[in-house]
């Protein structure tokens, strides 16, 4: 069997298991992927080497964790091409960055007839904080559609996008339609309304290069998990003259500059944003975690999906009774699939791959807007890292074959109204 | 190969009640109703039931989702049709601790007859949850009834 | 050399290890703790074999996770002695806890010319979110001050705490005095006046047996770092049926039932509070902490660090020139132990400390509005848990007096405005 | 033992500077005045500086903390009195390489004189901040004087 590129699939210990008897094929990424044993190795290593609370002390393991915390603040800044590590807050994850966003930069920037324009393909996520502000703020909400292919339909942007919106927020990539929406012309149609942009990179930054100021986004958020690193980190970059603007929304610890008995100030950006202990082990870990992925190289990292996509895409399509959502154009289409077979419910579909050792999820993937949009209620979804195979992506195939043989003859045309 | 696996879930019953679900409908004059929903799949279960005199006079189900919960509603509404409300609550407490893999009393997995067999996704852990809706929603209805 | 209560010392590898040529004697642990041997491996064992995301998915892998992650919250429940595990939820940490704890609650609570009770000792985290709620309500902020031994002045809390008190917000343990605040019996003070008592359980949860029961608190707050765990994870605990109409204040992800276009509505608690992906491997590895904690029983923790404190505090009184703060009685004194030498400044003194191997904190220990409340402007701080040995107590004795000499004779009576 | 190494950090010349500070206090007239907190420790350093015809005509501080702040603060006013503002902003530039465990040029080695010893901090990097304090306040002074 083939080992993923550049033999990496070796890297991770947890792929070589069986699950219910079977070699496990792990196409679970989009909700959260693997760990490389060099980032393991560095978790380990700063427990048993360095740890100790950064910034705050003057002993010999505490500047080395501080060191360290820092260092990886820079990696952060270069894999993205921030313009520097002050742009670069650590957060839990791309929820939290893009809560942030709103709940402070957002409540103060939007007012009463104001505009939101966000689009029908975003994660819950990018909806529910928009939400929010909009309650609060009086404004309104407005969604971008999809076009009959599942990409966002660029020529509704510009109808939704007027000179009330003040804030325009989409995902970079879709983790249902396995699209790339094109931020960077977004980010043009809202600056030229004087409202800003926000990117939700949570698809994105793992599989493809991100250049934040050649997107020249506002603002842009993004999870550690779902690029190697460990859960509990995740990033929120700013412009730098916005996170300067930008309240913190929470306050304590080392956030603060002087605390006197009825007022406080804070920290210049990026710390000013970071209350309390943050996750040093994750923010260091995720460092390495960018070590690895510049090492394989973000460009090979798309090829090498882009491969597996043509490969699995056409065949996938090509079974019997299946719908395929997003485009249909292998080229158009990242490592995500959304796909249901007819008459089957996802779980019952998800379940019989797990049988097969394949774990790929079901539900409505925290897209219950694009549900509605798309009049189904949950789907399948399978979705590539660069440590999967074409062998895998054939055991994904034929387990769908099986499945749906199984429900037709073993027993069932078994019910669902989905 | 693993899908061998699936017969131990999707058992003949199952399959049967998944596509020929019993007292599947909205009932009438209902003396309590709920529904449930599991968020993540979407899996959605009303249950309604007419309690005369303690007993469960009539019991029906609507909703959607996949294979384990829909026929675990039917299978649900079948055992508890006719037992007096104590006996109902007990059963589905039995039926609460089958699917979690524990043991129950000879008596109560005889009365809880076909239904007993969706025991079998205790070796399912992802799935217990969907067959457990229909019956948190009859205890949820049952549990008011008799406290008022 | 002994080995700390049980021996537990060998299960700590950082400790075993020299710093500026010297044996490391961390004593930095109210900063953060050191972790076992068995956390570390939890956390790998998780990554190499059961990672991926919670709650979201159908298959194997999901399974293990999120079962493995809501044991651990039964098992900070059962620490705490807290009702239920819906009483549980995750944080990043301490600050964490008390932000969502003030901004959510306390906003909703804390009307127009209410008032909001703390004391002179608490740490920023503590400070700065009610300092928050204060201003957005124009609430008054009070504080409870301390006795001449650095205890609480229940007296005063007595004055403080009156019928226009809606939150009383206290630490169980200082991170500066060394001294365990009577939470009980301001609960019941804060009761008796129809206010809600907020306890700060950052320094007594790895130390003593915690019953928020017994407390009768309505929230405690407290961070998996300082007790064995790893960073990036903290808990917020809160009486059931006030978490149940308290607000979350992160939307998105998998807190949510329903999303509609323009509307959400969400699950039921712990889980609505906990927004996108949580640290999975950090609540696990909290888990396994408290495993840890349990084996070695927090009675015999509490004694252990108690004998300590016996054996040092007399000794460090006696040093010619040190202010030691907080009672002198060591009965009443934890394992944190914050002084300064006549004449000499914290980090000059911390610096000598590193180099003789003992990593000890200078600074503020955000407590700045306690620097105030004392006159000064720094402390150094010793503090330990129990892997920390007496002898290790002697080598501080030792380099405090060493360092004394060289600032002294070396070359100088160095300046400082201290 | 571990405290031997201190001399290395303690210098005579460091201590004695802490001890008896150069050009502590406010002076006349000043041109410009920055004050910088580390806010970790509390060190406190406000410089002032009066600039003549492009040149440091007078130039002090105040403020408190360890001794490595006070003592790096006394050597700089030292050094940079008399400079003219280019060359100040070359030297502070060279002391930041030096004390960061940077090499420079032996020209400005001179010109730093006593305070280049100050670069010995960069064996302890829990006290760089405390050196470049000063330094620092004194860069933003003499950038803001230069672009005013
Ligand atoms: C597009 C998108 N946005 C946001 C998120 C939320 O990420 P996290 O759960 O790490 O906060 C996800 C992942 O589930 C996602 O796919
Ligand atoms: C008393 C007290 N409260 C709160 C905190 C904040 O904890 P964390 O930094 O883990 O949020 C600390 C620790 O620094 C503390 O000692």
């Amino acid at each position: 069997m083939s080992k993923g590129l550049n033999d990496s699939r070796t890297d991770f210990p947890i792929l070589d298991q069986e699950v219910n008897g079977e070699p496990l094929v792990y196409l679970d990424n989009a909700a959260t992927t693997q760990k490389p044993v060099s980032v393991l190795q560095t978790i380990m290593h700063y427990y048993e080497h360095d740890n100790a609370n950064v910034h705050r002390g003057v002993h010999t393991l505490a500047e080395r964790a501080t060191e360290q915390f820092e260092a990886a603040r820079d990696k952060v800044a270069a894999f993205i091409n921030a313009p520097s590590r002050k742009t670069i807050v650590y957060t839990r994850s791309t929820t939290e960055s893009l809560n942030w966003i709103a709940s402070s930069f957002g409540n103060a920037m939007v007012n009463e007839g104001d505009e939101i324009v966000i689009s029908e393909l975003e994660h819950h996520s990018n909806v529910v904080p928009w939400q929010q502000v909009a309650k609060n703020q009086h404004a309104t909400l407005k969604y971008i559609g999809l076009t009959a292919d599942g990409e966002l339909d660029m020529d509704d942007a510009r109808k939704q996008i007027t000179d009330k919106t003040k804030i325009v927020a989409i995902a970079h990539a879709s983790n249902v339609m396995g699209v790339v929406n094109p931020i960077k012309e977004l980010a043009q149609l809202a600056h030229a309304h004087n409202a800003y942009m926000v990117a939700d990179g949570a698809q994105s930054t793992p599989h493809l290069k991100v250049d934040v100021q050649d997107l020249d986004v506002d603002f842009y958020a993004f999870s550690g998990h779902k690029m190697l690193a460990p859960t509990g980190i995740g990033i929120l970059y700013g412009k730098p003259e916005i996170l300067d603007e930008m309240e913190p929304t929470q306050f304590g610890g080392e956030m603060i500059n002087e605390v006197h008995e009825q007022a406080a100030d804070w920290k210049e950006s990026p710390w000013k944003f970071e209350a309390g202990t943050p996750n040093i082990s994750g923010a260091i870990a995720l460092g390495s975690a960018i070590d690895y992925l510049n090492n394989l190289g973000m460009d090979n990292i798309s090829a090498y999906e882009q491969e597996l996509v043509d490969y699995t895409l056409p065949k996938l399509t090509q079974i019997d009774g299946i719908t395929v959502y997003g485009p249909h154009d292998p080229a158009k289409h990242t490592g995500v699939l959304s796909f249901n077979l007819e008459g089957l419910h996802p779980h019952d579909v998800a379940t019989g791959l797990d049988m097969d050792g394949i774990a790929v999820r079901a539900g409505h993937h925290c897209a219950q807007p694009l549900m509605e949009y798309l009049s189904c209620e949950a789907t399948c979804r399978a979705s590539f890292y660069f440590y999967n195979t074409k062998e895998e992506a054939d055991r994904l195939l034929d387990a769908l074959n099986e499945v749906k043989e199984f429900f037709a003859n073993g027993t069932s045309k078994a019910e669902r109204t989905v | 190969m693993g899908l061998a696996k699936l017969n131990e879930l999707y058992k003949t019953v199952i399959i049967d009640n998944a596509n020929y679900p019993r007292h599947k409908g909205q009932i009438a004059d209902p003396t309590g109703e709920m529904q449930l929903k599991n968020p993540t799949c979407g899996d959605l279960i009303k249950v309604s039931v007419k309690v005369d005199d303690g007993k469960i006079a009539d019991v029906g189900f609507t909703g959607s989702g996949c294979t384990i919960s829909q026929a675990s509603a039917s299978l649900m509404t079948t055992v508890l049709m006719g037992k007096d409300v104590k006996t109902a609550r007990r059963l589905i407490l039995a039926f609460s601790k089958l699917i979690s893999g524990g043991d129950i009393d000879d008596e109560d997995e005889e009365l809880l007859g076909d239904a007993a067999i969706v025991g079998s996704v205790a070796e399912f852990p992802t799935r217990i949850k969907c067959a457990a809706l229909a019956w948190h929603a009859m205890d949820e209805v049952l549990d008011k009834t008799q406290k008022s």
